[in-house]
């Protein structure tokens, strides 16, 4: 089951959904808001997906998953607007026979969706500032809100997503 | 052929709109449609080499060819989960 | 968070329970009854535990699992007595700033939990058969309810209890 | 001095019962205990080689020597989670 909704993540929901008289393990995985990022503090955060996008490839990562390990339930769903510290941005449930088929899919997807998945992440500062994230990109001084912001720097994500990219032309 | 492109997060926040149409020759490359993004919208011009492109909600190389009537977008480094 | 109850697993009190403003990341573990083993029906299962040893063993696996991660939340809940198949056994859930640290945390507690504290399960076969799962030890025919019972093997889970063993005389 | 020795699991249904008193020396170590278990229960006597034993909650070892009031359990092979 794949979702993108602007609610609350109904966990109970999705522990049921995955629920299954043949899984003896189920990994629930929660990516909640965090208040306070290198010392920084957040006010809350602003989530923006490309919808139809955002869709395909979640539908694409438990398609794969289940072609890696022998799923008996997964559900992935993402949470977009604004969310309040402490709620959950993501979830994704995985059940399976035996543990450690469980936790290694429910890591893959939610390492895998953090790399490829296009949805975006707006940092809405206690002090003020806003910034949105996005990891090896530095963002230029017009893109901030407020002057006091600071772009995140990380590692590119865009290098590993070759699986299911278009390459050459098409014609 | 007119190319509809899709902006999130920082390029439609830079680009003050969240889609951009373009007229390009028929056959234009991913790379093609990047630098003409870059020469239309200036303030485009410093984050567009780290923006991944998407046609038809697939990653896009820069060889890629894009046909009129495809959904293309502008994907910024992701940081959802 | 520590518990040994008779009563079907609240996750959600869970999830609230290790929910924190300085969590990023929220694994939960549950085990679930499966209702096939190696093609052997499952009815019911009963779980037994030695009350006094298993809660000191739970609190110890806590408090080594913080010396190893810096959990923002624990909680460790185990219930006894008759399950029906696809209730939980056991739920662990875990909060971290990072999700690696709850991820590796669940995991460690979970297989920690399942080779040192003093819990038994007892299978309630389908065709009428009841029998203690104790890995490495065949079950002798007497200790079967029925005659068509298999014991189970498999390694030996007690070599590696060292860390909180008493070795050597006391005086 | 009086041991008492509680089972469980399969140790309990082989007995038949959920604990047991072993009248033994003063100073008996875990292996004594193992072996009078044994002796005085025979149901006991093949899984008892597979058996650990605690003492005051923890895992204890044969060489262990039991003090008079000590709670000492049988724990055979563990399968919770």
């Amino acid at each position: 089951m794949i979702d993108i909704t602007t609610q609350p993540i109904d966990t109970a929901a999705l522990l049921r959904q995955v629920g299954s008289p043949q899984a003896g393990a189920v990994v629930l995985f929660l990516g909640t808001a965090r208040e306070f990022t290198h010392g920084r503090q957040t006010a809350s955060l602003d989530y923006e997906c490309y919808p139809e996008m955002a869709l395909q490839k979640l539908t694409a990562l438990e398609a794969e998953a289940r072609t890696r390990w022998l799923l008996t339930g997964c559900a992935i769903v993402h949470r977009v607007g604004r969310l309040e510290i402490g709620e959950a941005s993501v979830a994704v449930a995985v059940s399976t026979e035996h543990r450690q088929a469980a936790f290694a899919a429910g890591q893959w997807l939610i390492d895998t969706l953090k790399e490829i998945v296009p949805i975006w992440k707006k940092e809405n500062w206690a002090d003020g500032d806003a910034q949105w994230v996005h990891p090896g990109l530095e963002t230029p001084p017009e893109a901030r809100d407020a002057t006091r912001g600071r772009a995140v720097s990380g590692p590119s994500p865009t290098a590993d997503i070759s699986s299911s990219e278009h390459t050459g032309s098409r014609r | 052929m007119k190319v509809c492109i899709r902006l999130f997060a920082v390029a439609r926040q830079l680009a003050g709109r969240d889609s951009i149409v373009l007229e390009m020759p028929a056959g234009s490359t991913v790379a093609q449609l990047r630098a003409r993004l870059a020469a239309d919208v200036p303030a485009l011009a410093a984050v567009l080499p780290h923006i991944a492109f998407a046609v038809g909600s697939e990653y896009a190389q820069d060889d890629w060819v894009v046909s009129e009537g495809s959904e293309v977008a502008c994907i910024p480094p992701v940081s959802g989960g």
